[in-house]
C-alpha cells in the first residue's frame, strides 16, 4: 500500500502543498520585517562615512537609526552626465537607496546610476557617495562623506569581500579610515586628483601633503584597488557636483 | 634464437680476499647437518630418522608435509648424533657423524639411451626419492617446484656475479657429462625451452659448451647481471600465474649423476674467501659440511663472522656451523660491532659505497680495489626514505620502493601488479646493502612472498 | 675520544629499560650516535655487509652543499647594510654584521626545530630522526634578514609538527618542511615577508634613494605601472651603485632578498655538489630551470604586460628560483620519486613558477608556491608513472 | 552513513521524560560518538564559517533546531513515507526547515544573514542531518528522535565553537568580537593570518580531532 | 576572457574544498585510492556541470524576483526566492537520477565506475554550495556553466590529489589518534596552503 504509485504520488502533493503553503506563509509574514533590515543595513552603511555618526550608531537601536537617517539624509540619484533621474528606463521610480551599486558596476559607466546622499544636521553638511570597485582579491566597496566644499573628505568607510586579513582588510580599520579625513580631492592646481594611498607606511605629514594619505605595509595592491576606486566614482560624481551643487539654482533636492 | 643482454644497473662489490683457483689439500669434515632452514617455504618438515640411527648417503632424513614424495637425504652415511631443536620444537640442524668411507643407497642407472626413453613420471619418482629434487626452485616465490607442474621454461645461469662468488666454471670442472644427462633430464620437465645464461665478457667453460637443445643467452653488466631473476625478467618475465624453474649448474650436474651413476652424491667443490682468510682457496667437501676444519688456523684474527654462501644474501654461522644446501662458498669477514667516533661524517676512501654522498670517496678508487668490509651497519634503523637509488641497482622494470612499500602495507593487489612474482630475496639483495634507512628489505619481501603465496 | 665514549656508557643505564630517565632515551641515543656511529650489526639471514652510507651523512650532504649560500647570505647582509647606509666597510665587517644577523636566526631554528623534534620522539618514543638537519638550515635561508626571531620559532614549530610529526616523522610528509615553514610565514605574518624593505638596516635611515624592495617586488610593481621590467630595475638604487640590479649582480647575487637565496651563483655551486655526491636529482634541477625558461620564452611572445615580456634569462637570476630548484625541488621526500615523474614534476615546477610570478601580483616570489603545489600533485604524477608500470606487466601476461 | 538500528525497547509504563536511556541520546554525541570529530560527518558546513565565533553560534543554533526538527518531523511521518522516495521526502523537510531558518536571520539578523551568506542553505546538504534521519529518526518515536538530533547538534556545536574560538582568538585577537588581548594589556597582538585562512580552519580541527581521540581512545582503522 | 578567468578562478582560487570547505564528506570518505577517487571526481565534474546551468535556469525565469514577468506583467512582483532551496535540491536529486539512468542505458562500462557514486552526490555540499553561488553572484548563464564545470574540476583535482597522498601514506607512522580524519584534516590543510598560489592570478 505504502509503496503504490497513487500512494506516492497522493503523498508527494500533500506534502508539496503543505510545505510550500507553509514557506510561503512564512515569507509573507517576514517580508515586510526582512525589507526592514535591509533598508536599514544600507542606511547604518551610508550614515557610517560620517565618522560622528558612525561612533553614535554603536549604542542606537533599529529604530533610532532609521529615525536618525530620515532626519539627517536627504537622496537624489543622478546619471552619468550629472542630470538627475527619478525613474528608471521601465519608468519606474528610483529611490537612491535601493539602487544596487554592484548590479551597476557591471553596467558600461555611462548606463549607471549614481546615488547622492545629502547629509545636514544642525548646519554641517555632507554629501555621502557610494563607491565600488575591485580590491586585490575580490570586490571593495565604501561611502565617502564630503563636506559642502566638494574638495575636503570629511570621513570614508569601506568593506570588502575577500582581500588578505592582516593587510589589504585593514582598509576596514578606523585606524586606516580615518587616514582620508581631511585630505582633499583636489591638487594645489584646483585640478581633480582624487586622494592616493601611498606605498609603505609611516610617511610623515608632511611628506604626504594634501592629496595623499599613509599606505598600508604590504597590502600595496590593495591599496591600488582603493586608489582606482576612488579615483573612479569621485570622478563620476564631479559633472553632478558641477551641476548640481556649484550651479546652486539647479537644486532639488526631494525630500525623502 | 640465443639472446645478448646487456646490462646497465647494477652494483659490483669488489671484496679483498677472493679465493685462489685451487683446491686445498684439508681432510674432510666429520660432521655434517641437514638445516631444514634452508629450503624456504618448508614450514612443517617431518623427521624420518631419530638420533642414534644410522645413514646413509641418500637415505631420507625429511620431507615436507605439504609435499611429501621430496625427500631430504643425508649427504654422507654416517650416525644421526643429535637432532637439534630451536624455540617452540622448530627444527633446526640433524647432525650426521659420517662415517670414512661413504656408503651410498643404491638408485637405479641408466644409459643414455635409457634416459632417452625415460617417462617424466620415473624421472619424477627418482628425483624426488633421491633427494635432488629440491635442486628445482620455482618462480614465483623462490621454493622447491613441485613435482606436478609444468614450468614453461627453465632457466640455469652459468656465472655467478655476487662478491667473492665461487666460480661456477672451476667448481664444476670434470662434471661435463653429469651436466649433459642432467640437462637431458630437465628437458621432459617442460615444453618450452631451457635457457642456458653465460656471462658475455667470460669464456664459456666446456661444461657449458657443448650443450645442445637449449638455448645459450649472453649477459653483460654488473651484479646481479648473473642472477637467474634478472635473467628470467628480460628472456622470458612472469607474469601472474607462469611458472618458470630455475636449477644450478650444480643441482643439474647432481641430478645427471643421480641418474648416471643411481647415487645421491653430495660432493661439491666450494669457496672459501673472505678478507679475514689467510690463504682463501677453493676445497672438495660435500652438501652440509662442518666449516671447522676449513677455517682453523687459517684466519687473520678471530674477532669474524662466518658467512655460509655470499655476503649478500648468505646466513650467519657459527665457526663450527655447517654449509647450506644451496650454498657453494663460505666467506669469513670482520665484525664489525664496534662504535666509530663520528663514523657518519668523516671523509673515508676505504667504506665502499654505492653513493657518492659527502665524505664517501670510494668511487674515487680504481674499480680494481678490493674493499674489507666488516658487518657493521653504518647507521640506524630509520624510515623509509624514497632516494630512487634503488631503481639504479636492479636491472629490471620494477618499482622496487613500491614494491617493499605495498609488502609493509600488505597491500596484495599491488604487490601482484608492482611485480612481486619476478623476485626473490638475492634480487633485490643490492637495494638491502644500499639502503640508507637500513631496513632488512630481504625478510621484507620474503614476508610478501608468503602472504601472497598463502593467500 | 674514549673519555667521551665512557662518558656515555656511564650514564646509559639511566636511560635504559627500568632506568630513571627511561622515557628520555631517544635523546640520550641521538646524542650518542651525534659522537659515534652505532655498533649495530647486520642481522643473521640476508645482506651481511652494508653500504657506507646513512640518513646522517646524506644529511650533511645536502647542509654542506647549502655551504657557499649560507656564507654569501651572512656576507650579503652585511653587504646590504652598508650600502643601504652609505657607509664603505672591509669584507670582514659586512660579513660580521651579517653573521650577527643570520646567526641566531639559525640558532632559533636549529633550537625550535629540534626542541619539538625531540619532545615528539620522547612522547612517541621512536628515535630522533636527523631530517631536521636540513630542514634546520634551510628556513633561515629562505626569510629575510629583518625577521623578528619569534616568528622564525613560532614557523618552524609549525613546520616541524604539523608538516612533519603528525605524519610520522622524517620520510614521511608530504609537504617539503621548510617551505612549509616559509609559507606559514608568508600567509600567517605577511607584513614582515611580503618582499618591501628586506634590508637590515638596524636603527640606521637608509641613505636617499635607497629602495630596500627585492628584485620581484619591484618587477611587480615596474608590471603594474606598465613600465618594462628592465629598466625599472636599472632605475633602482642607481644612487649605490650604477649596476645594482644588473644581470651580473643578480646573478651574483648582490642584492636584496632572503637571506639565503639571492645568489645563483651559489645555489649553482650547491647544485654542482648535490649532483656530484648524487644526493639531489640532476633531473630535477635541470627540469626545473628549464621548464622556468621555456615559460619565460613563451611569456616574451603572449607579453600581455611588461612582467611577461622581461628577457626570461631573467626569470632564472631572479628571486629565489635557484635556490629553490637546487635544495628544495629536490627534497627526496616530498618530490616526485619515480625517475620519470622527476621530470615532469621539475618541469611543472618551472611552468608554474613563471606563471606565478608573472600573472599573480600578489605574490611576487613564485617558486614556493610551486613547490609546494607540485609536493602536493607528486604522489599522483608517480602513481600515474607507476600505473604504467602495472600496465606493461599486465600487457605483457596477456601475450 | 552509519546504519544502527536502535529500535525502540518495548516499554509499556511511561519512560521518564530524561531516563537514563534517553539521557544517552544527548551525551553520546558530546564525545564518544561524536558527529563531527568521530563520524567525519557534517565538516561541509562547520568550517566555512568558524573564523569568528559569533556567526559559528548563529550556525551551532541553526543547525541544531534543524535537526531536531527535522527528526522530529520525520519521525512523526516515518509510518506515512514511502520507501522510494524517502530521500527525497527528508530532504524536502529539511529544505523547508532551513529556509524558515534562512527567513527568520534575513528578518531579523541581517548581519548574520549577510556573513554566513550561502552556509545557511548548505546545512540542507550537512550530512549529519541527513545521516541522522536516515539512521535514527525513521526507526524511532518523536521525543527520542528530538533528544537525538538534540544531542547530535549540540555535539557539532561544540566542536565548530571550539574551532572558531582558536581561529577566532589568534587570528583576530577576539573572543566574540571582544579584543581580549587588549584587554590584558597586549596592544598589537600580532594576529596570524593562516587562522583567518581556510587552512587555519582545516589544521584547528586536525588538533582537536588529535586530542579528542587521544582522550577518548578512538582509533580510525 | 572574463569567463576563461571564472573558470580559472573557480578551479584553483575559490576552489570548493580549499576555499569553501564545500563536499568534504565525500572528499574524505571517497579519497582512500585513486581509483574511486577518479570516479566520484568524474561524477562531480558531470552532475555540477548540469546542474548549475539548470538551476540558473530556474532561478531566472521561476524564482528570482520579478523572474515571471514573462507571464505577464501581473507576475512582475513576485518573489519566489524563498523557494530557492528546496527547489535547488529537488533539481538536483532529479538530475543526479536521470544521470544515472540514461547513463546505465547508454554506457553500462561508465555507469560501473560512475554509478556507486551518483546517489552519493545529490547530498554533496559542493553541488548545492555551486547553485546557491550562482544566485548569489548574479552569473549570466555562460559565466554559470564555466562556474559549474570549474567547480566541478576544482574539486576533482582536490579529490584525486588526495588520493595519491593518502595512497603514499598509507604505509607511515601516523599517532594513533589522528589516523583517518585527523591525518587528512592535516592534509588538507596543507594542501591549501599549496593551492593558495594561485590567489589572484587574473588572465
Amino acid at each position: 500500500m505504502r509503496q503504490s504509485n497513487t500512494y506516492i504520488i497522493v503523498f508527494s502533493l500533500i506534502l508539496t502543498v503543505v510545505l510550500g503553503g507553509l514557506l510561503s506563509g512564512v515569507s509573507q509574514v517576514l517580508g515586510p520585517a526582512q525589507k526592514k533590515a535591509v533598508d536599514l543595513d544600507t542606511k547604518k552603511q551610508i550614515l557610517g562615512a560620517i565618522p560622528a555618526e558612525k561612533a553614535a550608531l554603536q549604542s542606537m537601536t533599529p529604530e533610532q537609526i532609521l529615525a536618525r537617517y530620515s532626519e539627517v539624509i536627504s537622496s537624489v540619484v543622478a546619471d552619468y552626465n550629472g542630470n538627475l533621474v527619478t525613474t528608471n528606463e521601465k519608468g519606474e521610480p528610483i529611490v537612491a537607496e535601493n539602487v544596487n551599486i554592484e548590479k551597476n558596476y557591471k553596467k558600461p559607466v555611462d548606463q549607471r546610476v549614481f546615488p547622492v546622499f545629502k547629509y545636514s544636521e544642525n548646519g554641517e553638511e555632507a554629501y555621502i557617495v557610494p563607491t565600488f570597485g575591485a580590491g586585490l582579491w575580490d570586490a571593495i566597496w565604501g561611502y565617502v562623506a564630503i563636506a559642502p566644499d566638494l574638495e575636503t573628505i570629511i570621513g570614508v568607510s569601506f568593506d570588502h569581500k575577500g582581500e588578505t586579513p592582516g593587510l589589504g582588510a585593514r582598509i576596514t580599520t578606523d585606524e586606516v579610515q580615518a587616514r582620508y579625513q581631511g585630505k582633499e580631492m583636489y591638487d594645489a592646481q584646483g585640478e581633480f586628483v582624487s586622494i592616493e594611498m601611498v606605498k609603505g607606511e609611516n610617511h610623515s605629514d608632511s611628506e604626504l601633503g594634501a592629496n595623499k594619505v599613509d599606505g598600508m605595509a604590504g597590502a600595496t595592491l590593495t591599496a591600488n584597488g582603493v586608489n582606482s576606486m576612488l579615483k573612479n566614482y569621485l570622478g563620476y560624481y564631479q559633472s553632478y557636483f558641477d551641476k548640481n551643487v556649484r550651479n546652486a539654482n539647479a537644486m532639488t533636492l526631494n525630500n525623502n | 634464437m640465443s639472446k645478448i643482454v646487456k646490462l646497465k644497473k647494477g652494483f659490483d662489490i669488489n671484496l679483498a680476499g677472493k679465493a685462489q683457483k685451487q683446491i686445498a689439500n684439508t681432510p674432510p669434515s666429520d660432521t655434517f647437518a641437514i638445516k631444514p632452514t634452508d629450503f624456504v617455504g618448508m614450514t612443517r618438515p617431518k623427521l624420518l630418522v631419530a638420533e642414534g640411527d644410522s645413514v646413509k648417503a641418500g637415505t631420507p632424513v625429511l620431507y615436507d608435509k605439504m609435499q611429501e614424495n621430496v625427500m631430504i637425504c643425508s649427504p654422507v652415511s654416517g650416525e644421526v648424533v643429535e637432532v637439534k631443536r630451536g624455540a617452540k620444537r622448530k627444527l633446526l640442524e640433524i647432525k650426521i657423524l659420517a662415517d670414512k668411507e661413504i656408503e651410498y643407497e643404491n638408485f637405479q642407472t641408466y644409459n643414455v639411451s635409457d634416459i632417452k626413453s625415460l617417462s617424466r613420471e620415473e624421472a619424477t619418482a627418482q628425483m624426488t626419492k633421491g633427494g635432488v629434487w629440491a635442486n628445482i626452485i620455482q618462480r614465483p616465490f623462490g621454493v622447491i617446484a613441485k613435482e606436478e607442474d609444468t614450468p614453461k621454461s627453465i632457466f640455469i645461469s652459468a656465472f655467478d656475479t655476487h662478491p667473492l662468488a665461487a666460480d661456477l666454471a672451476f667448481t664444476l670442472k670434470g662434471e661435463e657429462e653429469a651436466f649433459k644427462t642432467g640437462i637431458e633430464i630437465l628437458k621432459k620437465f617442460t615444453e618450452g625451452p631451457i635457457h642456458i645464461n653465460h656471462d658475455l665478457n667470460g669464456e664459456v667453460s666446456s661444461v657449458f659448451s657443448g650443450i645442445e637443445g637449449v638455448q645459450h643467452n649472453k649477459f653483460s653488466g654488473p651484479h646481479p647481471a648473473g642472477n637467474v631473476g634478472v635473467q628470467i625478467h628480460h628472456i622470458d618475465p612472469i607474469a601472474k600465474g607462469d611458472l618458470i624453474w630455475t636449477v644450478s649448474p650444480y643441482g643439474v650436474a647432481q641430478i645427471g649423476k643421480l641418474f648416471s651413476k643411481g647415487v645421491y652424491d653430495a660432493s661439491k667443490v666450494i669457496a672459501l674467501a673472505g678478507s679475514e682468510v689467510t690463504e682463501p682457496q677453493y676445497y672438495k667437501t660435500l652438501t652440509g659440511a662442518c666449516i671447522n676444519k676449513m677455517v682453523e688456523g687459517n684466519l687473520k684474527q678471530d674477532h669474524v663472522r662466518y658467512i655460509s654462501g655470499n655476503v649478500l644474501t648468505g646466513e650467519k654461522i657459527d665457526a663450527d656451523g655447517y654449509l647450506g644446501f644451496y650454498h657453494n662458498s663460505v666467506v669469513v669477514i670482520p665484525e664489525g660491532d664496534f662504535e666509530e667516533a663520528f663514523g657518519w661524517i668523516l671523509p673515508t676512501t676505504k667504506k665502499l659505497s654505492f653513493h657518492r654522498a659527502f665524505g664517501l670517496l670510494s668511487f674515487l678508487n680504481s674499480s680494481k680495489k678490493e674493499y674489507v668490509v666488516n658487518t657493521n651497519t653504518h647507521g640506524e634503523k630509520r624510515a623509509f626514505v624514497m632516494t630512487g637509488a634503488f631503481e639504479k641497482v636492479v636491472p629490471m622494470d620494477i618499482y622496487c620502493d613500491y614494491l617493499f612499500k605495498a609488502v609493509l602495507s600488505e597491500d596484495y593487489e599491488n604487490m601482484e601488479a608492482l611485480g612481486i612474482y619476478e623476485v626473490i630475496e638475492e634480487d633485490i639483495a643490492l637495494c638491502e646493502f644500499i639502503d640508507v634507512s637500513k631496513h632488512d628489505l630481504q625478510a621484507m619481501l620474503r614476508e610478501g612472498l608468503t602472504l601472497i603465496q598463502t593467500s | 675520544m674514549k673519555f667521551v665514549q665512557k662518558g656515555f656508557d656511564k650514564i646509559k643505564p639511566l636511560f635504559e629499560k627500568g632506568g630513571k630517565y627511561e622515557k628520555l632515551h631517544p635523546i640520550y641515543e641521538g646524542h650518542r650516535t651525534l659522537f659515534f656511529a652505532p655498533k649495530i650489526v647486520t642481522g643473521s639471514k640476508g645482506a651481511q655487509i652494508r653500504d657506507g652510507i646513512d640518513l646522517k651523512r646524506m644529511m650533511m650532504t645536502v647542509i654542506i652543499a647549502m655551504v657557499p649560500c649560507l656564507l654569501f647570505g651572512m656576507w650579503n647582509v652585511g653587504h646590504q647594510y652598508y650600502l643601504a647606509t652609505g657607509v664603505d666597510a672591509t669584507f670582514l665587517d659586512k660579513f660580521l654584521i651579517g653573521a650577527m644577523k643570520v646567526v641566531p636566526i639559525i640558532a632559533v631554528s636549529y633550537i625550535v626545530g629540534l626542541g619539538t623534534e625531540f619532545t615528539i620522539c620522547v612522547i612517541r618514543q621512536h628515535d630522533v630522526n636527523e631530517g631536521f638537519l636540513v630542514t634546520g638550515m634551510l628556513i633561515p635561508l629562505v626569510v629575510p634578514p629583518t625577521i623578528p626571531l619569534w616568528q622564525v620559532g613560532l614557523a618552524t614549530f609549525f613546520a616541524v609538527l604539523v608538516g612533519k610529526e603528525v605524519f610520522g616523522g622524517t620520510g614521511m610528509n608530504i609537504l617539503n618542511v621548510a617551505l612549509t615553514a616559509r609559507a606559514f610565514l608568508y600567509f600567517a605574518y605577511p607584513s614582515q615577508i611580503s618582499g618591501e624593505v628586506w634590508t637590515y638596516l638596524g636603527d640606521k635611515a637608509p641613505v636617499d634613494g635607497y629602495s630596500g624592495a627585492t628584485s620581484l617586488a619591484l618587477a611587480v610593481e615596474a608590471s603594474n605601472s606598465g613600465m618594462g621590467v628592465v629598466d625599472k630595475l636599472a632605475q633602482t638604487n642607481t644612487a649605490l651603485s650604477a649596476d645594482f640590479f644588473s644581470l651580473p649582480n643578480l646573478f651574483y647575487g648582490f642584492i636584496p632578498g632572503s637571506i639565503g637565496e639571492t645568489s645563483t651563483l651559489a645555489a649553482l655551486l650547491g647544485a654542482l655538489i648535490l649532483i656530484a655526491t648524487g644526493v639531489g636529482s640532476w633531473k630535477i634541477i635541470v627540469s626545473v630551470f628549464g621548464g622556468a625558461f621555456l615559460t619565460g620564452l613563451l611569456m616574451n611572445q603572449v607579453a600581455a604586460n611588461t612582467y611577461m615580456e622581461m628577457p626570461a634569462v631573467y626569470h632564472l637570476v631572479i628571486g629565489g628560483l635557484a635556490f629553490g630548484a637546487v635544495f628544495m625541488a629536490t627534497d627526496p621526500v616530498s618530490a616526485a620519486q619515480t625517475e620519470a615523474g622527476k621530470w615532469i614534476y621539475g618541469f611543472l615546477i618551472g611552468v608554474l613558477t613563471i606563471i606565478v610570478r608573472v600573472l599573480n601580483p600578489a605574490y611576487p616570489e613564485g617558486i614556493m608556491l610551486a613547490i609546494l603545489l607540485m609536493n602536493v600533485f607528486a604522489p599522483l604524477i608517480d602513481f600515474y608513472v607507476v600505473q604504467a608500470n602495472k600496465k606493461r606487466r599486465l600487457a605483457r601476461a596477456t601475450v | 552513513m552509519s546504519t544502527e538500528t536502535l529500535e525502540a525497547p518495548v516499554v509499556k509504563e511511561k519512560e521518564a521524560l530524561l531516563s537514563k536511556r534517553r539521557k544517552k541520546f544527548v551525551t553520546d554525541p558530546l564525545n564518544d560518538d561524536n558527529p563531527v570529530t568521530v563520524q567525519v560527518l557534517g565538516i561541509c558546513s562547520a568550517l566555512a564559517v568558524t573564523t569568528q565565533m559569533k556567526p559559528t553560534l548563529v550556525m551551532a543554533i541553526s543547525v541544531t533546531l534543524v535537526l531536531m526538527f527535522s527528526n522530529l518531523i520525520i519521525s512523526l511521518m516515518r509510518n506515512a513515507i514511502p520507501t522510494r522516495v524517502r530521500i527525497i521526502v527528508q530532504l524536502a523537510v529539511v529544505a523547508t526547515l532551513v529556509t524558515l531558518v534562512n527567513e527568520v536571520l534575513k528578518a531579523y539578523a541581517y548581519d548574520m544573514y549577510k556573513e554566513l551568506s550561502v552556509f545557511i542553505g548548505l546545512i540542507i546538504t550537512n550530512c549529519i542531518v541527513m545521516g541522522r534521519l536516515e539512521a535514527f529518526a525513521l526507526g524511532n518515536k518523536p521525543y527520542d528522535s528530538m533528544l537525538d538530533g538534540l544531542g547530535s547538534g549540540l555535539g557539532y556545536s561544540w566542536i565548530i565553537l571550539a574551532v572558531a574560538f582558536f581561529r577566532e582568538i589568534w587570528g583576530s585577537g577576539n573572543v566574540f568580537g571582544y579584543p581580549v588581548f587588549e584587554a590584558i594589556g597586549i596592544e598589537n597582538f600580532p594576529t596570524n593570518g593562516l587562522m583567518v585562512s581556510p587552512v587555519g580552519a582545516f589544521v584547528v580541527l586536525g588538533f582537536i580531532i588529535w586530542v579528542q581521540r587521544t582522550k577518548t581512545g578512538y582509533v580510525e582503522h | 576572457m572574463d569567463l576563461l578567468n571564472l573558470g580559472i578562478k573557480s578551479i584553483f582560487i575559490e576552489n570548493m574544498i580549499f576555499a569553501y570547505f564545500l563536499g568534504m564528506c565525500s572528499f574524505l570518505a571517497v579519497s582512500k585510492k585513486v581509483s574511486t577517487a577518479f570516479g566520484l571526481g568524474l561524477a562531480v565534474v558531470f552532475v555540477l556541470g548540469m546542474t548549475v546551468p539548470m538551476n540558473w535556469l530556474l532561478n531566472e525565469f521561476v524564482l528570482k524576483e520579478g523572474a515571471l514577468a514573462w507571464l505577464g506583467a501581473d507576475f512582475a512582483t513576485i518573489d519566489l526566492s524563498f523557494l530557492r532551496f528546496i527547489m535547488f535540491i529537488a533539481i538536483i536529486a532529479a538530475m543526479v537520477q536521470l544521470v544515472e539512468m540514461t547513463i546505465e542505458k547508454y554506457s553500462p562500462s561508465l555507469y560501473g565506475s560512475l554509478g556507486i557514486f551518483l546517489p552519493l552526490i545529490a547530498v554533496n555540499c559542493a553541488i548545492l554550495g555551486s547553485s546557491l553561488f550562482m544566485a548569489q553572484r548574479d552569473y549570466t548563464i555562460g559565466e554559470a556553466t564555466v562556474f559549474g564545470f570549474g567547480s566541478g574540476i576544482g574539486f576533482f583535482l582536490a579529490i584525486v590529489a588526495l588520493a595519491a597522498i593518502r595512497e603514499k601514506l598509507k604505509y607511515s607512522n601516523v599517532p594513533d589518534g589522528l589516523k583517518g580524519l585527523g591525518i587528512t584534516m592535516f592534509i588538507t590543510g596543507l594542501m591549501g596552503i599549496a593551492f593558495m598560489s594561485f590567489m589572484g592570478i587574473s588572465i
